[in-house]
């Protein structure tokens, strides 16, 4: 038997000095988790506090750093290197059979910059916490804030340029690291959507590091870069801001939609229908994606004629995102569907995708937008996206890839049940949030109206069971390293080039090169033994 | 494209791109602010000192030539042509150092002394903005001489410098050139006559 | 729990389209749901039916499909831009109430009627034009009766209009963040009938306070003479900048000729006016504007 | 000296021809035209720059592809940026 990529598994030295992509993608699957239940322990305090609807059970301050504590780690420290960094980091060049990346120690010094950013926000978070809310907006933040803003800011900006430095690594490494005959109308459709986020990570982070680093200096020296009162606009901040952040939620949930393409194909047991509309859209999306970010700024003081330019376009991304849904759902024709948990989240994806996809369209309409920016409805729409999107796709593909990480299969019907529970709690959570919001319920409130109250409660109710729904996974996922049976190199009899090495892989990804598919997806073929 | 590139250098030309959208924010405001103040920015302006603005361009173009003869030298000359190259980065700090200073001097540099001739918010909002962005591109050429210098005793070590090295190098020398190419019209002439 | 009762027409116009949008949406979800079911049932592994010649791609379908939701998304975006643009735009003229935020309260100031805290009172069915600023961070004004909002922005006006067709008292919310009392941050709107509206009391009229402050600061030193332009009838009319720009005589104009007077300068006069930053508040910046809009001096 | 370092010594002079030029033509009296003038030369400058010693003329199209792809982002990030600074109040209404 070959030594897999895994030994030594208990020298703390071999992992953290390693340079092996797939070590390094396990690194940043650790160190993300923990930063998700310090995210989660912010939500949680959010949907503890809204039980009451006069700030009884929390104080205002309290509740304003967790909102912003949850906004700033599940943002920056989860959503942002979730699937990329860790099952783009493992798969990405197994999936083009290469050995690395093309740069090995860029990215272990990627992982090190995440952590020393999360680091230095989590210090500001917890010797006193934040309370601007994720967005940062001057001049609350620079001005009036007192809180440990610098700080955060500076872990943010440090995050950034890890960020910024995977993305380089992975748009290089595939136009580099393909293997012979690996060609581009050839690439997994995972590959596709990295290719395009790290489009964004390269373009879009350079312009958040400089605007928070402006940020700094106009708080630490009170110095208006931004401030009115100084010759500054708080608007241009805000372009500047939403310049990165938007783009950030394609960054979010790209990769999720990759996943998605490889677990539908893999359970429909089909080629990708489509592929060549899905591999485009998912660039259109990458591109077009940075030209929409002053929706968020409807309501901002922003002239009426930008405003209307940027609800065009953010109307026009709804079609290569229609686009994606089509092709997933005419996938299932003529396929021969198991339901399997990595299935049951990516039919979820698709499901909750589309319902956060159109609720975006509310949002993209200028005058419904004046009604509900900043409620809500808002809320619910971008976590139907995050959550009920990138989350559940992230799950999915890490139960499919489970055994390829690992060696070991997970436990098969626990994980469908787990799946359906965070279906279920997660729509119980976020759905009264549309309907709060449409009633007029602002985003950021300690206390609100008490004719508000019901639906609250429904909310704060529903994360019980979203609670149980990551609980469930996180214990058998874990448990399965010790007791689950191990995994053969195929176990589930897929397609893509990971598949054809060993599970887990040896440190070099391939002892023998492997055979490269004449098309995409070829479920209509024997696998190559 | 694959086998014609070597990695290094696709690397250095996406880092180039990130690099293009981080200056060109800062452009960006600087001239959004310009835009809005030009009285207090036009001010600004005429307190620079245009002729050792336009030396330092000079020098600065200068740097780039010696780096690229630099990289199409044979050996022998390419130690020195970096030297000097690094040298000519040097001369540029030391100019924009001096120019610092004066402002200092003139109490015109925020928040550290600021006694300007005229109290306009928006005159200082130019000051802040002048030196915010010059000197993160000061910070980029002294990165490069750092670069230059540990590259050129590395040849002297008879260490191994890769071409791919040293052609990054140079892409990065001459973007750092390129940067300043569009900050000194900014900052030294338009709005400067009166 | 009821929907806040919507008492506008332009809030009932935003209702159409939120509810053409819904149907929309549903209609979308459930045929995507739908179809994912009804293929997971029929194609689930073990059923008996043909899967023969699976298609590949259908580029005319999807054509079709995709055509069908730019057209329909099209269509909303015209609809929601038209109305935007109308709510924008309407009631220009409308008189106008000022509005001045401060963390955590909404100072109400109508030129006719006096200064009220946390309390906006309009008359029924009359048009009517909050002009607002804010003396520190960024807060937004948000009338979810109305299914209007608008941030209230440091260091320059925002405008909302609007006409209220229906007595009563609704909430007034501050929608973006502000800091620790945030959410507390409220007010109401009191739509009263205009007989009511008319009968209020008036306090120091606005236009009065205006005229001390004109006279306090010597503003006809200047003004009426050679040396600054003449103020009588600015209001709206359009003004001939140097250097060949004009522009509109609006609130915001004004205001920034005050705290920032070398911004614009009037072609034919020198920069000599000092700023007045700092030295006037919010509220005596508004008592000023409505004196200069009275047109007197 | 060899024909690819001559011409790189022609580039040099050309740079500092343009640099004489702008600076020159910042002492005119140009009125509104300045800045388009100063900035468009910058522009040739840098073309220079990045087509000679950056060696882009002579790499494949993908990496020059790769190398312009980020001005088409300024482009459209400046556009849109103007298209808010320069439109406010344009409809006579503040903040709008």
């Amino acid at each position: 038997m070959t030594k897999s990529y895994l030994t030594p598994l208990w020298d703390w030295k071999a992992w953290l000095f390693t340079t092996d992509h797939k070590r390094i993608g396990i690194l940043y699957a650790l160190t993300i988790t923990l930063f998700f239940i310090v995210g989660a322990a912010g939500a949680a305090i959010i949907r503890f506090a809204l039980l009451s609807s006069h700030a009884s059970l929390v104080s205002a301050e309290l509740y304003n750093k967790a909102f912003t504590a949850h906004g700033v780690v599940m943002v920056w420290f989860f959503l942002i290197p979730s699937i990329p960094a860790t099952l783009g980091n493992f798969l990405l060049p197994l999936m083009i059979g290469a050995d690395d990346l093309s740069f090995p120690r860029l990215n272990l010094l990627s992982w090190y910059l995440f952590i020393a950013g999360a680091l230095i926000t989590l210090t500001a978070l917890f010797i006193g916490g934040v309370d601007t809310g994720w967005t940062f907006y001057t001049p609350y933040s620079t001005m009036f804030s007192n809180s440990y803003v610098e700080l955060a800011v500076t872990g943010v900006i440090v995050a950034g340029f890890s960020s910024i430095l995977t993305g380089l690594n992975f748009i290089v490494t595939t136009h580099m690291k393909r293997a012979e005959g690996m060609t581009w109308m050839k690439l997994p459709l995972f590959v596709w959507s990295l290719y395009a986020t790290s489009l964004i990570l390269v373009l879009a982070t350079p312009v958040l590091a400089i605007t928070l680093f402006a940020l700094i200096i106009e708080r630490a020296f009170h110095i208006g870069i931004f401030d009115p009162s100084l010759g500054g606009d708080p608007l241009l901040f805000q372009h500047f801001f939403w310049f990165y952040s938007h783009p950030a939620v394609y960054i979010m949930i790209l990769p999720g939609m990759g996943v998605v393409s490889e677990l539908i194909a893999a359970y429909a047991r089909r080629p990708v229908f489509g592929y060549k509309m899905i591999a485009y859209s998912s660039m259109a999306i990458g591109i077009l994606g940075f030209f929409l970010w002053g929706h968020h700024m409807f309501v901002a003081g922003q002239s009426a004629y930008a405003s209307m330019a940027f609800s065009i376009l953010s109307f026009l991304i709804g079609i290569p995102s229609a686009i994606k849904v089509f092709n997933w759902v005419a996938t299932l024709y003529k396929g021969e569907i198991t339901l399997d948990a990595p299935m049951l989240y990516a039919l979820g994806f698709v499901g909750l995708f589309t319902v956060g996809g159109l609720t975006g369209f509310f949002l993209a309409a200028l005058a419904v937008d004046v009604h509900l920016h900043d409620t809500f409805f808002v809320i619910a729409h971008f976590h139907f996206i995050m959550v009920g999107g990138m989350l559940m796709a992230y799950l999915g593909g890490l139960h499919f890839w489970w055994p390829k990480i690992t060696g070991r299969l997970y436990p098969k019907r626990l994980a469908r049940w787990a799946a359906v529970i965070l279906f279920v709690g997660f729509n119980i959570t976020f759905f009264p949030q549309f309907i709060l919001g449409y009633m007029g319920m602002p985003r950021r409130y300690a206390e609100y109206p008490d004719h508000l109250l019901w639906l609250n409660w429904i909310s704060s109710a529903g994360t019980l069971l979203l609670a149980l729904g990551y609980l469930l996974p996180l214990v058998y996922l874990v448990r399965s390293l010790k007791s689950g049976s191990p995994a053969t190199d195929n176990p589930w009899d897929a397609r893509g080039l990971e598949w054809q090495t060993t599970s887990p892989p040896p440190k070099e990804n391939f002892l023998k090169p492997p055979v490269i598919p004449s098309h995409p997806y070829p479920y209509d073929q024997k696998a190559p033994s | 494209m694959k086998n014609r590139v070597p990695a290094g250098l696709l690397g250095m030309w996406v880092f180039l791109a990130s690099e293009v959208l981080f200056f060109s924010t800062l452009i960006l405001a600087f001239w959004v602010y310009r835009h809005e103040w030009p009285v207090e920015f036009s001010d600004g302006v005429r307190h620079m000192d245009l002729i050792a603005g336009s030396v330092n361009t000079a020098v600065l173009l200068t740097s780039s030539w010696t780096m690229a003869l630099a990289l199409a030298s044979s050996p022998r000359w390419k130690g020195r042509l970096l030297v000097l190259t690094a040298f000519l980065g040097a001369v540029f700090l030391v100019i924009k150092g001096s120019e610092y200073f004066m402002h200092a001097r003139d109490g015109m540099l925020p928040p550290i002394s600021w006694s300007p001739p005229q109290s306009a918010p928006a005159f200082k909002l130019f000051f802040i903005l002048y030196f915010l962005i010059t000197g993160l591109h000061a910070l980029h050429l002294s990165i490069g001489i750092g670069c230059v210098l540990w590259a050129r005793l590395r040849m002297a070590l008879r260490r191994e410098v890769s071409e791919t090295l040293l052609e990054n190098l140079g892409l990065y020398w001459h973007f750092v050139d390129i940067v300043w190419i569009f900050l000194f019209p900014l900052f030294y002439l338009i709005g400067g006559h009166a | 729990m009821e929907f806040p009762a919507a008492i506008s027409q332009t809030a009932h116009q935003i209702d159409h389209v939120s509810l053409a949008l819904l149907g929309m949406s549903t209609l979308l979800v459930v045929a995507v749901w739908f179809t994912i079911v009804l293929f997971c049932w029929r194609y689930y592994k073990g059923s008996q039916v043909d899967r023969t010649n699976p298609p590949k791609k259908a580029r005319r379908l999807e054509l079709v499909v995709m055509g069908i939701i730019f057209l329909v998304g099209f269509g909303i975006f015209f609809w929601s831009a038209r109305l935007f643009y109308h709510l924008t735009l309407a009631n220009r003229n409308a008189p106008e109430i000022f509005i001045i935020a401060k963390q955590w309260m909404w100072t109400v100031h109508d030129p006719r009627y006096g200064d009220n805290i946390n309390r906006v009172i309009v008359p029924l069915g009359q048009p009517v034009r909050l002009i607002m600023t804010s003396e520190d961070v960024i807060h937004s004004f948000y009338i979810p009766a109305l299914r209007i909002k608008q941030d209230v922005l440091p260091g320059r006006y925002t405008t909302l209009a609007f006409v209220p067709e229906k007595i009563g008292q609704y909430e007034i919310l501050c929608s973006q963040y502000c800091g620790l009392d945030h959410a507390t941050m409220r007010a109401t709107l009191d739509v009263v009938s205009a007989e009511d509206y008319r009968n209020r009391t008036a306090s120091v009229s606005s236009v009065h306070l205006g005229k001390d402050i004109y006279i306090k600061h010597q503003c006809a030193a200047c003004h009426s003479g050679p040396t600054a332009p003449p103020l009588t009838h600015l209001y709206g009319q359009s003004v001939a900048l140097q250097g060949g720009k004009h522009v509109i005589a609006d609130e915001n104009y004004i205001r920034r000729s005050l705290v920032d007077p070398n911004r614009e300068i009037v072609a034919g006069y020198s920069a000599v006016m000092p700023t007045f930053q700092g030295q006037l508040s919010e509220r005596e910046l508004a008592a000023l504007i409505e004196y200069l809009k009275a047109g007197t001096p | 000296m060899n024909a690819p370092l001559k011409r790189l010594t022609y580039i040099y002079f050309a740079l500092l021809g343009l640099l004489a030029l702008t600076v020159a033509l910042s002492q005119v009296p140009l009125g509104t035209f300045a800045g388009p003038l100063a900035l468009t030369i910058a522009a040739l400058k840098a073309i220079l720059v990045a087509r000679d010693y950056m060696k882009l003329k002579t790499e494949p199209a993908g990496l020059q592809v790769i190398a312009l792809a980020p001005l088409f982002w300024v482009g459209v990030f400046i556009a849109l940026v103007w298209a808010d600074v320069l439109m406010r109040g344009s409809v006579g209404i503040p903040g709008k």
